[in-house]
């Protein structure tokens, strides 16, 4: 799309300097991340080499076989060296027989050296290129859908569904698609983002939200792209990769083609206890993933807003996009996948909570011109009085036009209530699809005047956002996040769950799928 | 009972039963309004009855938003649909079923009677314009239209109606509020049996007496003691097809 | 109020051309009310003298001694003369005797001359004195009213109630100034306007609204004094003076203190079927009373777009403000007191509908500036959808506010259902409170660009207007009205209801009501 | 029965008991849908049920807004309220009791169980912050609060309140789907019973068991197992001031 209009006469040496701290802010973490790994980036490694499946408690093999070599040689040197190693060296041919005789207590993994190490390495590297070339070819397929069946102009529209069974989510999302939904997410179930593995198959039973599986996966792609040819546009679908397993679902999410990711630095450790350094390192890995897959990741600022004060923590939004970009662009993301989160989330009783709302999304919007931003709606300000929900929701709508986003996830007026009805999410297409229409062109009209109510307030914002870059320059991002800087959560580095699973690279540590996705493999 | 043929409110699972009911209740606000509602929406059938919104109105009243389970089961085998009684004929062959069995041309006479002035619905059925796409009955070679306007007497409508030798009167009502509608109505069945007590084989015969609005409940004919109701998104076509329909019955019998 | 910003660079030449081309369709218009009499204008003089009651089958007295007059002398010389000769000649010494034996056929009318002429004259005016006396005072208290209590800030908030029971219609009206109301409009019983008389009494027993009685808008006024007193603000009071009862309408209005009345010069010939030379005599005196209580009359261009298409028909609606502005100012309105209507009425399907509509209200408001503009809601477009109807009232009330429009009729979800029911009514005042609020100084970012499509619309629908200012002023105001012009409805200047009601004046005519309004007694 | 003490929905007259409501029903839109809906309406006693709006989502749903009149009546003396049973104490007088009465703090353990990661709620309570203007918990000088946060087990829960030597354990629960919550809270109510099986003397004493949650139905704890439900908009101090009143009348007991 055209680049979007500037309104805000911003500072760029400011803007400048505040992407230089949020690197600098950075730098310490992703050395961090570099030079460690997690049970769940070693699984991931497994699951590129094609090892899938569970056994009979529903633990998948993956886990299995890495606890097994845990247990044995310990992870510093990775997953690879000792599992192909025990697979040249045994008779076992494939890893799922493998990883059944390890779980069985049937094989002692040792580290391999000298020509043992390097021919494990060769066939490790081969085995996991296959799963990268799946992840390729999944790519290409995409590519050829959205020139085949057109890819629907921004902003795109963004619904979930929640039902916990993927048999009702089905329906629901195809209905939704062809309300007119160029996104379908599919929310999780509650507990899911604690558990320390991927549960397997179709599943019925989840809480407020469905489990993320391989299986669920591919059934709703399917059932999109059947329904895209129907309506003649590219339905994407999006998931969740946050949560103790990030690196395995962002890899089972290139699997199986899906086209978004929510993906972010921070989300776990403020909103669901998990470690911090285990977090970093796991966005890292899956990132890399994402990277390669042509996924669009949604980072998750707007969940800040719930917990926080929308107008007093406006800068803790940009601050962390900041940080967003920067670990993304790192780990080898582009500008157009970086999917940006923030949220219409001020009181609406605040004098002018509109206007300010349109300085917030005005500011993002020309802090990253080029990235996808994703555009939340009204939640903790939404009662029971579902008119008037309905009635903001159309607001942030016509917010969400005025000042260009890229990706509106449409409000429900039930927000307030239950996770959304099928009519719900039917009378918020009804309800975007007036605003895009009756107001298309508007943009042309909004001008804040230069030095007026919404220019300042952007300003201020911004002003706000690189203090506090500052001091977290000075004190650590660690330091930052056990302060409560974001959603006023305290989380501090040694607490929280899966931080068991972290393990610092010995010398000699070998990831075939990081050489890969790093093109080291030269 | 087959699970086929009964349904169940859809909110987002199958046989959830999820519907939602606002209402006013004429009391101040406060826990026992709200304990009110639920008995409300209780009696209503919801259960459970969440009351997720109470607001108050003034001193003495309280408005309320509660989604609940409903355990209604409509069993479709029971619903009984108006169906159309006629088939939809073209233009073309209204109008040669006109000429080939009224040999003349068919004679309506349109208004909205009594105090209701709203004419837009009456005129999207009769004026060339028409309606949803479709021209209106004047447009139709072998229809003659009469078109009075609102605020019709009555007794005047069906006068005017004998005079012209209508086969057809079309009424129109827009106005519900106290029942204005029905009572209009009644206005015009009257006179039309002051003019054509029932036995009379009076010529000309008595015309067909054609209700339309917005708010009529189609089934209600009988009722209302006229020939046909037509009520939200009818179409000219629809009403010149019945016409042709019913006169060609009538001739027969 | 500050003038309102102009946005639009609309010619002032084509401006002026415009008001000199109504003001030529006007004149000929013009000069037939001011050289005729209606059954109406008659009966409103003995109202100003205070005649008031009605018989046993409800006909007021006021109708019953025109009648007898009119039978005896005709009313071209006006019903002053013969009336006040026959108090001074026999021995009743006041009106309502007089009536009552005049209805039971006890009195011969004749036309006094000379001295007897003087006399009658002398004491018609006297006693016609009285009535306007009486009109000033409610003028005065409600400058006192509101300076005590205070003038809400523009835009007015105005509402309707339509019970059919004034005694249903108190409490929604109270409890809506308390919602925030700034103006109640009650409004009629479907049939009132068709008759030729004014019912007496408080009435439980209208279809649609409430009768419009002179005893209805006592006690609703004084209902609203309460209501004021209690929210600390003067609650205005509206109804309806069109239709075959205009200037008496008009009288009681100004003898009750009602603020504003809906009042145009083409509203009952269109929507009523009244007769076209009647409805224009009529207007004529009734805004001479408004003029002198201080009243600010609503004009119904608005109601055009429910029987012509909004985008198609806008011009139409300019041209008619234009005369309505015409007649009132030579009437002796004020500015202040034009109230002109324009409406919201595009299909929400038309692509930038709610930019057409912007640029429409901008336009009215660039071209009368110091007009209490009475800008209306969303009704033909509004369906049982109350959700979406809802949120077409929340962009209606946006554009209100960004283009700075004076009176907002705040629209009703159930619009397209049944009359307002009390919580409707509370929850449009929720949806404009918040609109209010929200975007408080959203006019202040909102320039359409200067060539942009919001500008061209405007400067384009000014000159439809032009245009057929011209045709009118060539082929006649009564022609063009007979042609279908205005809402698509054909009203030729001889049909109609009430033109048995219409008496061209006699030389020597007399009305005392008419000289005291026009300052000729001096 | 006296008219004062009975109530219908209010419309724009008194008695007219007009309601809006609105649902999905699993059916392709068409007359059939609407004559379904027109019966679903008239079951939950609609009548008449004018269906006003009719919309079909996908091939397989449609949506309705239907009005009408509803004769349920509620006859307010049969109303139960929930009325608050402890006395609204000031901070001072809450601080007063807990030393007058228990001669130490008294401790409130708090936390949100199973998957449910809400902690605003809960927090809004228990933090200083506190809510709708007035001071958590936390705030009370004789209060000793421990916060551990959301998704916590209801073992661990539990077993931590036994150290804490609790005298009310604060359990907040905002998903509901499913009846997560109610599962939730029963997860408490059988860890608290293994550790005081019903007739133990044990000391401590069993805690109080407080949970809250805008969805819970203010008149369930008896069903719940639990001492006392608080549903939306509760305030810290309204906790405050039962916690006091339920721990004196135990130890009276
Ligand atoms: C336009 C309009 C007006 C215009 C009418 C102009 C005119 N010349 O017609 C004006 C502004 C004058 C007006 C005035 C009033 N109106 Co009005 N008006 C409407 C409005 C906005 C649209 C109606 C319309 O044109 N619909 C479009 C047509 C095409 O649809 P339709 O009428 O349903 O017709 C279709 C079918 O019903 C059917 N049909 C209709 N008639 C017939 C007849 C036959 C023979 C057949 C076969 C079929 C048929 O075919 C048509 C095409 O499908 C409605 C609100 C709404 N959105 O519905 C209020 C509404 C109808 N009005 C209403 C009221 C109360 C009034 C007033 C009485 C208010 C007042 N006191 O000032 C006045 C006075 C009117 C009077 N004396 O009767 C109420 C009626 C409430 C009720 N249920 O009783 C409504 C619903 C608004 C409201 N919620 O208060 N109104
Ligand atoms: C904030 C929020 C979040 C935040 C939570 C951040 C945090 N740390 O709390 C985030 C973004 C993380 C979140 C995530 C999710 N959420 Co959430 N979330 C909300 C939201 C927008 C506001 C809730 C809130 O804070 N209310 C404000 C507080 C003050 O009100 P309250 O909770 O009612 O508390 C008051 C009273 O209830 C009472 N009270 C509450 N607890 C207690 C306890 C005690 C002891 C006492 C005495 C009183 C008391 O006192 C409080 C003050 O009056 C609601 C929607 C809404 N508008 O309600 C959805 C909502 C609660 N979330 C929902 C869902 C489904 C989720 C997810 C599961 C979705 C998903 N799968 O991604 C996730 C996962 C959460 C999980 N695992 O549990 C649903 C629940 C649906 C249902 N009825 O089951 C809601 C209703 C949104 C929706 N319509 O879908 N959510
Ligand atoms: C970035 C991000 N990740 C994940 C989630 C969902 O996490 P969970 O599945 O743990 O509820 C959200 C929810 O809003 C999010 O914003
Ligand atoms: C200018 C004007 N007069 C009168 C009315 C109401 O007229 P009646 O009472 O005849 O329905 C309206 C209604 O919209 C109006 O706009």
């Amino acid at each position: 799309m055209s680049p979007p209009t500037r309104r805000l006469e911003l500072d760029p040496r400011t803007v400048a300097r505040a992407r230089r701290l949020a690197a600098r802010a950075a730098a310490p973490v992703i050395a961090l991340a570099r030079t460690s790994t997690t049970t769940s980036v070693e699984r991931a490694v497994l699951r590129l080499a094609g090892l899938a499946g569970a056994d009979a408690e529903g633990i998948p093999w993956v886990n299995r076989l890495v606890d097994a070599v845990r247990a044995d040689v310990g992870l510093e040197h990775g997953v690879a060296l000792p599992v192909w190693h025990a697979l040249a060296v045994s008779e076992h041919d494939d890893l799922s027989t493998l990883a059944q005789k390890a779980a069985a207590g049937g094989v002692r993994f040792t580290l391999p050296s000298g020509t043992y190490e390097r021919s494990a390495k060769t066939a490790a590297r081969r085995d996991v290129a296959r799963g990268i070339a799946t992840i390729d070819r999944n790519r290409r397929s995409r590519q050829r859908l959205l020139a085949r069946l057109g890819d629907p102009p921004k902003p795109w529209i963004y619904l979930i569904v929640a039902t916990g069974d993927i048999y009702e989510d089905i329906p629901q999302a195809q209905a939704a698609a062809r309300g007119g939904a160029d996104i379908i997410a599919v929310i999780r179930s509650t507990g899911q983002s604690l558990l320390d593995y991927v549960p397997e198959g179709a599943t019925r039973d989840g809480f407020a939200g469905t489990y993320a599986t391989q299986e669920n996966f591919r059934l709703m792609r399917t059932a999109l792209d059947e329904v895209s040819r129907e309506v003649g546009r590219y339905v994407r679908l999006t998931n969740y990769a946050s949560g103790l397993c990030m690196p395995e679902i962002a890899t089972l999410a290139g699997l199986e083609r899906l086209d978004m990711m929510l993906n972010d630095c921070m989300y776990g450790i403020i909103f669901r206890d998990i470690n911090p350094q285990r977090t970093f390192i796991d966005q890292r890995f899956s990132r890399q993933i994402h990277s390669r897959a042509g996924i669009i990741i949604n980072t998750g600022e707007d969940n800040y807003l719930t917990t926080a004060d929308a107008v007093d923590a406006a800068h803790t939004v940009i601050v962390s996009q900041l940080l967003n970009e920067r670990f993304g662009l790192e780990a080898g993301l582009e500008d157009w996948q970086l999917g940006l989160g923030h949220a219409f989330e001020i009181n609406p009783e605040v004098p002018e909570q509109f206007r300010l709302e349109l300085a917030h999304a005005q500011l993002v919007r020309e802090l990253f011109p080029n990235a996808p931003l994703k555009y939340m709606p009204p939640t903790k300000h939404m009662t029971g009085d579902v008119f008037f929900g309905y009635l903001l929701d159309a607001f942030f709508n016509l917010a969400g036009v005025m000042t260009e986003q890229s990706i509106l996830l449409v409000g429900m007026m039930t927000e307030g209530i239950v996770t959304p009805f099928l009519s719900d999410r039917d009378l918020a297409l009804e309800n975007v699809r007036y605003v895009r229409s009756a107001c298309a062109g508007l943009a042309e009209d909004f001008r804040p005047a230069p030095d007026g109510f919404i220019a300042r307030r952007a300003e201020q914002v911004l002003a706000e956002a690189v203090d506090l870059l500052e001091r977290i320059c000075d004190e650590s991002l660690f330091a930052a996040i056990a302060k409560g800087t974001f959603g006023v959560t305290k989380r501090p580095p040694d607490t929280g769950k899966g931080l068991d699973g972290v393990v610092t690279q010995a010398p000699g540590y070998y990831n075939p799928a990081s050489v890969l996705l790093e093109g080291r493999d030269a | 009972m087959s699970t086929i043929n009964v349904v169940r409110a859809y909110g987002d699972t199958t046989g959830d039963g999820m519907v939602q009911i606002s209402f006013t209740l004429p009391m101040p606000a406060g826990p026992k309004a709200e304990a009110a509602a639920a008995a409300f929406a209780a009696k209503m059938g919801l259960d459970p009855a969440l009351v997720v919104h109470a607001k108050g109105i003034g001193p003495d009243f309280t408005f309320f938003v509660v989604y609940g389970r409903s355990s209604v089961v409509v069993d479709l085998d029971e619903i009984v649909v108006a169906e159309r009684e006629y088939p939809l004929l073209t233009t073309k062959e209204i109008n040669l079923e006109v000429k080939s069995r009224l040999k003349r041309r068919l004679v309506v006479v349109g208004g909205t009677v009594g105090t209701d002035a709203h004419t837009v619905g009456l005129d999207a059925i009769l004026n060339v314009k028409g309606f949803a796409g479709e021209k209106g009955l004047e447009h139709y070679r072998e229809l003659r239209v009469v078109n009075l306007g609102a605020q019709l007497d009555a007794v005047e409508l069906v006068d005017r109606a004998l005079r012209e030798r209508a086969d057809a009167i079309l009424v129109s009502q827009v106005v519900t509020q106290r029942d204005a509608h029905v009572q209009h109505v009644q206005e015009v069945v009257t006179a039309l049996r002051d003019r054509w007590p029932s036995d009379s084989g009076r010529h000309p015969m008595r015309p067909l007496l054609v209700v339309g609005g917005p708010r009529f409940d189609p089934g209600a004919a009988a009722d209302l003691g006229v020939d046909r109701v037509f009520t939200r998104g009818t179409t000219p076509r629809e009403v010149a097809s019945y016409l042709v329909h019913a006169l060609s019955r009538r001739r027969a019998a």
